[in-house]
């Protein structure tokens, strides 16, 4: 394993310890794991916290800023926060207008915030929460674990986090963030598996031919293993998973072409140039937001906006990892 | 009334020996959550019950319960992941179960079928499900019938039976038939619980 | 070679479409791999052209738009653009108050742009030239091409893009180029070597253990090879080199901790991190800007700043890779 | 004055032939790029070559020189790197030495040289500085005193001889000691240009 780390075991609080040097503008405890806006809790705003696994970066908390988190959890490296983090974030960032939590479905963040919210509520803190489940490459059915978050994560947190900045209420704030993850679907493509610190080799074998289709973002492999095909293919490939499962979504979309980590972003581009030819694209982004370490790869999120959604991912945004707008 | 089987510095042992059995195994539950997962089963336990022997230390503790409750909270509050809080939801529901200094082979029996049930009602799984569950399930009803042994023996055959299973909870039914084939590392690990209390 | 392309031998040119169809507000031209500002020219505004070879992503096309570069001129991969190229860029953007061309100092980068210079000079246009070369990795000798313009063109092209903004005359933006470069050193490491599409393989091998040390942005291998070590050391190893070479730039100082293509952000993270106790940080930046594909890898840049640098740093710039201010 | 030994249509197969063996010999060249530089050298001698066939196909020429300057200027235009200017400037400055439709042995070798100050003009490289010079010059001194097929041998032991050099100019520079114990690519593509230039 290559990789520019001390030590396996302590990766997470060290690479935090780097974003506060970086990001006077932010609250970081690099111990307790912890990313908060420097001027949280604001009054009367809604709080916003998500979390989940590290080595997604810049998710999550390269995401903490004014127009979008006040707070994020990090948990170990594809292992989702615990309890007290997601508490203490939420009591961070409560400014008596309750506090919304973004979860990405996977058993262990789902298991977590619950149970933060639990204890939260404990303490009178009204909390909502909205569930991220864009991944197509799972079928949502009762015999799984149900939909992953991924991708669509991103767009729930912008635009969530910009009606919020308007002082909306929080069930408001929450109905926007489960609109945009109706109205959203995403798939992955990986060229690569993942080294995680801890295992120090690849999650799983690919041949050097072949690449790995409907993956997640947790080095998990996908459902199939295909031979590597053009960009154009690779393109009408996610766009046709996406609409077959949820159709429409290609009309209207804001769009986000993500590298998993290892892919650069000239790939990107042609490929999202691919893309481009077959959805009607109003917004797009293009770069490494929802990573898998070093995973080379790519996953595709299609978000059928409307214009209130498209209004509020206009909205400024100042954090690490997204700024636009003043 | 049974004879008692555990008391505190019983039960101090057998988390003890958790410990070491995950700490020796870490690789190994790793290595299948590779498969099918997120390779990280190994290190999670390892770290949850690395902290679980610092909170111990020094704990004053009168009764079994309080052993459990303390490492069910540990659990929760370092692990993270799936089994974060489902293995410290399952010893803070034993740990609820067992208020005194002493317990019967009936009373820990009744504990871990409380601890089943937690697993069971915060994770949804059903057997079958290509999980824990598949072990603890036959684990708890052996040592009900034949004491800690039987249940040892029955938690690794219930682990090494999830590999002809399907995965239909957790991360591993991401993969959906593919899943088939490997043995669940939650399932394993709840091997060495039950091995770790028969001593073997 | 795994890589998400049509064509090996049509990548540039279909990886500029993708940013076409990303970015209605510039003017691409992927035929002739021409980025221009949608606006371009700006009457009495110094018009800035860069440009290089292709591999490089963000750098330069993604650094065009208000506070940054007016066009940039994309080469084939590795290989810098040929003078029609730059002379078709030079004209977009000349408003009258002539064109500062950014130029990274690798022989066919030099030899190409001076020829468009001369081209362009025959159409009385008035163009000076500010050469990039920070690379401290590379001896400046008269035995050597001189030291490689890596990171710092980054920085160059900022600031020179904001002092131009503010229309500025031509002497003083290049005048202000050339500080930075001088007040400026960078210095690479490489866990892996970059594939490029035409080669197919990387371009070195390096053992499992091993690292380029002084390696180049343009597969080129570096001066020698180590064993990995950790990021602590490797942090110290970049910051010896960089102020050895040219010392005082660590203090009051804009920091580049730039990720090469395959390295991800959370390592970029914990490497500042290690950085940020060795040098007095002003400024800094984390990311992938002046990538080599997909080579696993990270470079420093230190950029001694002034308050006039620090100033125009800072000042609001709007490109596709690169956005603060209003 | 001489016999006329090149006319624009030979002019023409010369340029065919070195097209040939670039394309031929694409793989090696980029092989010997990736080694001490950037991997590219013989896909920009294809790109560029490949430009020139198409750039010469219903071109008029009326002497050698028109078929050289087109040659060099769309080397120019197309090749970009190191070599495209450094070729480019070289096809040019032979074309501009020799203005009829039949030129001699004494005409061409001067052109060679002039070719060869070009070169030397542009990148500043002195003999032994690991480059194109290395093969261009003891090829075009062969070419004066013993004609194409010397010049093709000259050219081909000048880049051969580059393996033990130490690179001062190029990308190859870089690399400082490590350089030595590999064969520059550049010559070696200036040995291909006079082995077609000798029809060998
Ligand atoms: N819903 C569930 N009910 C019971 N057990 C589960 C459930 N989901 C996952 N598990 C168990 O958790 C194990 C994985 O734990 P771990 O790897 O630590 O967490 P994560 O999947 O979050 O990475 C699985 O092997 C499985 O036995
Ligand atoms: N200053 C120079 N003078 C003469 N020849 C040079 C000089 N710099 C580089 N070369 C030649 O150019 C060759 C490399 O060409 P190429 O790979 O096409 O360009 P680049 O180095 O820009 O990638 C070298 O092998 C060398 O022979
Ligand atoms: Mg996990
Ligand atoms: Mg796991
Ligand atoms: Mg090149
Ligand atoms: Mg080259």
């Amino acid at each position: 394993m290559k990789k520019f780390i001390n030590d396996p075991g302590d990766v997470v609080a060290q690479a935090l310890a780097g974003l506060a040097a970086a990001h006077a503008e932010l609250r970081v405890d690099p111990e307790n794991q912890l990313v908060v806006r420097g001027d949280a809790p604001i009054r009367g705003k809604v709080g916003i916290v998500s979390g989940g696994g590290s080595g997604h970066e810049p998710l999550h908390g390269g995401l903490v800023g004014p127009g979008m988190l006040d707070a994020a959890c990090a948990g170990e490296v594809f292992t989702s926060p615990v309890p007290d983090q997601i508490v203490a974030a939420t009591r961070a960032v409560d400014g008596g207008a309750g506090v919304l939590h973004i979860v990405k479905n996977y058993t262990g963040d789902v298991l977590n915030f619950e149970m933060a919210a639990d204890l939260a509520a404990d303490e009178k803190i009204t909390v909502e929460t909205v569930l991220v489940n864009d991944d197509v490459a799972v079928e949502d059915s009762t015999w799984t674990a149900g939909r992953r978050g991924t991708g669509a994560t991103l767009i729930v947190e912008k635009v969530a986090g910009a009606l919020a900045e308007e002082r909306a209420p929080l069930a408001d704030v929450a109905a926007i963030g489960r609109r945009v993850n109706e109205r959203s679907g995403s798939f992955a493509v990986a060229l690569t598996a993942a080294t995680t610190p801890a295992a120090g080799q690849p999650g799983f074998d690919l041949p050097d031919d072949e690449m790995e289709v409907g993956v997640g973002i947790h080095g998990e492999p996908g459902r199939r293993r295909s031979k590597v095909t053009s960009a154009r293919e690779v393109a009408a490939l996610m766009v046709e998973a996406i609409l077959e499962a949820k159709p429409g979504l290609g009309d209207n979309a804001i769009v986000l072409l993500n590298g998993l980590g290892g892919t650069p972003l000239i790939e990107l581009y042609l490929l999202f140039g691919e893309v481009s030819k077959l959805v009607t694209v109003r917004r797009s982004l293009i770069g490494n937001y929802v990573t898998s370490l070093d995973m080379a790869g790519a996953s595709l999120t299609l978000c059928h906006a409307d214009d209130e959604i498209l209004r509020l991912w206009d909205a400024p945004v100042r954090t690490p990892g997204l700024r636009w707008g003043s | 009334m049974g004879v008692m089987i555990m008391n505190v510095d019983q039960a101090r042992d057998w988390i003890a020996a958790i410990a070491a059995k995950v700490e020796a195994d870490a690789e190994t539950l790793t290595r299948l959550d590779s498969a099918i997962g997120d390779g990280d089963h190994g290190a999670n336990l390892k770290r949850g019950f690395a902290a679980v022997t610092l909170a111990l230390d020094g704990f004053e503790a009168e009764t079994v319960g309080d052993v459990l409750t303390k490492t069910g909270a540990t659990l929760i509050s370092k692990v993270g992941g799936a089994s974060g809080p489902l293995y410290g939801s399952a010893f803070r529901a034993m740990g609820k179960a067992l208020t005194s200094a002493d317990v019967t082979r009936e009373q820990l029996g009744d504990a871990l079928e409380a601890g089943l049930a937690a697993i069971r009602k915060l994770g949804g799984a059903q057997p079958g499900d290509k999980t824990m569950v598949d072990a603890w399930l036959p684990a708890a009803a052996a040592f009900k019938s034949s004491g800690a042994l039987a249940a040892a023996a029955a938690a690794a055959k219930g682990a090494e039976d999830t590999t002809g299973l399907q995965a239909r909870k957790g991360r591993a039914s991401y993969l959906g038939e593919r899943s088939v084939g490997h043995q669940d590392p939650g399932a394993t690990s709840t091997a060495l619980i039950f091995q770790a209390l028969a001593g073997t």
